[in-house]
């Protein structure tokens, strides 16, 4: 009767994401924003972001308050979106969200996500998948408006 | 076909006797009989992981969660709808029906609009828009019968017209055991821009029914109809419509975010789906769906055809029965009414009684269809595919036996 | 006593691991487990009499009939209601509290009248009144916590008024575990002329409720939290009180005659009682108020004291942790909510989850008591009957593991 | 496999009663009525009744559809009511459901009832035993007001 398997999931670095997340706050005049609500836990973030003309994502914040897998994810995600082109973005966004659910993946891929690849092992438990996806799903809400809905359901 | 011979073992009750006779189960219409198989995946889940569903990040609650959705899951392919989150679950056909008219129903419906409903619904597809009319002053215009038992579609053309905002229609009629011809009234309702509500309680289970195929708007159905529990029934609706469709019932698991002054509510269709669902019953619901897959629903449906075929000549070959409803048993469904001259329908059904033979004598909750008719009560048996043609011959046998004792008095 | 020390084995769940770890279940305010005796009941149900209930004169309907209308009088007795017809047949809490609001609060309810509802109720008990006072642009007041988490009674006399219509508090609180004093808050209800109702959900089954005592107007509460089915719930309602109710849903059963044009109804309860009601489910909470009543409600009430004598201390000496709520074991009903200083209560639930302690993490349908509190979720322990000082020893010692191994981190 | 137990119930004069049923129609300016209607099958009856100063029944009438029970039960009800006091026909009406609730009762008391003893043994179809009551309620719910609404439930 120990916590061992619990460090599977929460590595230290998802832990200090988690006690320090980056890229809080909210942009001043996004161009593109989304509030995203996650049902299984009531986990409400909002989120911001500035594109250019080229559609790149020149910044992007988060607010909102979360446990710590889902603010880890937040932060993470923002980190490694943040610079890359939409087109990009949503290819992470998918990537990320086939590891979550367990779906094979080259590591050339994975390795695609930073930091928030050590969130691989969120498949194992399946209660906190959506904790992490959220952000991911925001994202794509964020990038390609709502009719991605269905998605987080 | 040898699955379904071998199928009444799924049904213990139906071993059982009715005042020293065999129980001949001719009843269908109003519920029907749920598996063992059914039965034991709602005792397995209850001993293994019962616990509410969503909003949890533990274990039990998460597997009861996966079961909760898979149920959702086969719905939507048993009816072939586009997606799960068109599939709301509900308490019954009843109150699906209800959700539709209290909600988008109440939204849409002004004053002067018309709703066309037919002549022969059940009361669960009449008052909800009867009400809803009289509140709003809209008018109420039912679609008529021909003389062969049948709507009259020609009919339906005339009294669905551009003020018609909603049209409600039985895929199959739990009286005449006729099917209607759904698809050409939602064609004809779509021509007005009116939605098509289909009303799928006695067609589900029986015959295969594809939501898209028919573009029915909302299909509603109940659970405790199709080999599953009692509690539990469906909502499909198409997502452009649920999207504009108000809450029906407020309370846990439907909202977003609460406030002491107001409230936002949560996705398709968990909006639709207040307050602790009957998870047990949606799961239950599931392994019903996975019974008729694996009979198969044509099997069913020719296993229906079969008994008709040869029951029903029958019954109109017997003087003094007046039979309702299409003549030919190719029209028809499992459902069979019939009234026997000068015995009055709850005598007769005494009389079967007697003699195991378990049918239902009344209005059918089809009064305006009784009045129609110019009777107030039929006795109606209905077949499932469960059933045998030594029940048909208890039927037969029951009729003739009640005929001969009371008009021995005569 | 006894009979509650050998009663675990009535619950097989009790006895499954996860994630290795023997299941400590310790979410009963959410759901609680449903004893096998009363599966049996309802599984010898559907094996044997299986049918549809009401309008029907065969002997299969004639004993589900009475077995239905068996459980109405076992819940009757259950809550000392004066008569049976006073009980009305919902799928749960949340229909049973939308129908007041639906039905008869739809009709009293104008323009600059006030509802009266605490911080502290579950949103079933909010959204109702809250989108009802919305609707009619009548207020919605709030009776507010005083300091030591029980409902501040002095806040009850200022906030009813003779301009307040309803009063709606619930029983006992699904988050805070207090007993809130509904006999007094019904008293000053009735001086101003308003209607009582009663949110019983946390409190039938935990110990003996007598709405007549109350002097409660209705009294609302689920089944699959007193042992029995999902999707069955209670709606009690004063006799004088459901003859102005409209009814809340249309169709089969609920009727007395219907014709094209309209439709009356039938007696109270049926006219409450739309559609093929949940009869199996019905009858087993029928089997599961048998149950209580045979261990006992008052042996009940002990036990759950017993534990919370036991482990509430326990746990305030922890610490790092905050106990929302009264911090008195004696003021305590079986939920005990808490946080763990500086951890989300969702990755609480989760290492508690890896140690086999089922708990829930979450707002508990109650957002703006959280937002009271100055928090967003709490870890809720519920203990029932049936759990043992094992299980509160689990509960203590998985908090404790969890704080190490989060704090070890920091 | 034959209905000779029903003979328990269908004894001649029943079905004679329900073929040729007495005191149908409408009473005019009836000073009491009734409507009353069976959940249980949907049968529906109307009752009309007189009473004159010493609140004696001198007319009674009742119309309306339903199974052949209900029919003969009214007709005999109104046949054996006919020229009785308000009270002797509410004791009789009490005689008579005890009667068809297989309670005990003596022999004189069931003499009271003439011909509508012979329902006697609806006591053994249950399914029929509001067939048989509905009438005998309309009488106490005609005599004494709604209040007596519960009985037939
Ligand atoms: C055609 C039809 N519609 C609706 C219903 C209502 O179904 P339920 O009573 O299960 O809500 C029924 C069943 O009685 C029916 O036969
Ligand atoms: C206090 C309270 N009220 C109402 C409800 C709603 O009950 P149900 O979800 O069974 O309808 C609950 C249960 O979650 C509750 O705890």
């Amino acid at each position: 009767m120990n916590l061992d398997r619990l460090k599977l999931l929460y590595k230290d670095i998802i832990l200090e994401q988690a006690n320090n997340p980056q890229n809080t706050g909210r942009i001043r005049n996004p161009t593109n924003e989304t509030n995203v609500y996650n049902p299984s836990c009531g986990d409400k973030l909002h989120f911001t972001c500035t594109l250019d003309k080229n559609k790149k994502i020149t910044a992007i914040a988060f607010e909102g308050e979360g446990c710590s897998i889902s603010q880890a994810s937040a932060s993470m995600m923002t980190q490694v979106v943040k610079g890359k082109s939409t087109k990009q973005a949503i290819e992470l966004s998918k990537i990320f969200s086939d590891m979550a659910m367990g779906k094979k993946h080259s590591q050339e891929d994975l390795e695609k996500l930073g930091d928030a690849q050590v969130l691989i092992n969120i498949m194992q438990f399946p209660a906190r998948i959506k904790c992490a996806t959220l952000s991911w799903w925001a994202l794509d809400r964020m990038l390609l408006g709502e009719k991605r809905d269905k998605k987080n359901d | 076909m040898n699955k379904i011979n071998n199928i009444r073992d799924e049904f213990p009750i139906l071993n059982r006797k009715i005042n020293n006779e065999p129980l001949v189960y001719l009843d269908n219409a109003a519920t029907s009989q749920i598996p063992i198989s059914v039965q034991n995946v709602m005792r397995e889940f209850e001993q293994t992981a019962r616990s509410n569903v969503h909003r949890s990040v533990d274990t039990l609650g998460n597997i009861a969660t996966a079961k909760y959705e898979e149920s959702r899951n086969l719905v939507k392919e048993l009816i072939n709808a586009p997606s799960q989150n068109d599939i709301i679950f509900t308490s019954g056909a009843t109150e699906s029906l209800n959700m539709i008219a209290f909600t988008l129903g109440n939204k849409i419906i002004e004053k002067g609009d018309e709703i066309v409903i037919t002549i022969m619904e059940h009361h669960s597809n009449i008052i909800p828009w009867q009400q809803l009319a009289r509140k709003k002053q809209a008018s109420l215009k039912y679609i008529e019968l021909c003389d062969n038992g049948e709507l009259d579609l020609a009919d339906a053309r005339t009294k669905i017209t551009d003020k018609t905002k909603i049209v409600a229609v039985t895929h199959a009629s739990n009286v005449l055991g006729v099917i209607n011809p759904v698809g050409e009234i939602s064609q004809i309702a779509h021509q007005h821009d009116a939605i098509m509500v289909v009303d799928g309680a006695q067609a589900v289970g029986h015959f295969p029914v594809d939501v898209q195929k028919l573009d029915a708007d909302f299909y509603a159905f109940s659970g405790h109809k199709i080999f599953g529990p009692t509690g539990t029934g469906i909502l499909y609706g198409k997502q452009k419509l649920l999207k504009k469709m108000p809450p029906y019932r407020f309370g846990g698991e439907m909202i977003a975010h609460v406030t002491r002054a107001n409230a936002t509510w949560a996705q398709i269709p968990q909006k639709f789906e207040a307050g602790t669902p009957n998870y047990t019953g949606v799961i239950g619901l599931g392994a019903a769906i996975e019974f008729l897959n694996q009979i198969g629903i044509k099997n069913i449906q020719v296993k229906e055809k079969e008994l008709v075929k040869y029951v029903l000549p029958k019954i109109e070959n017997i003087p003094g029965i007046t039979v309702y409803g299409p003549k030919e048993w190719a029209k028809h469904t499992g459902v069979i009414s019939i009234n026997l001259a000068g015995i009055h329908p709850h005598d007769v059904a005494t009389a079967f009684d007697e003699l195991g033979v378990e049918v239902r004598a009344g209005h059918h909750c089809a009064e305006p269809l009784m009045t129609d008719l110019g009777i107030t009560a039929t006795v109606r048996a209905s077949f499932d595919f469960y059933n045998t043609k030594a029940d048909a011959d208890a039927l037969i046998n029951a009729i003739k036996q009640t005929e001969d004792f009371f008009n021995e008095f005569r």
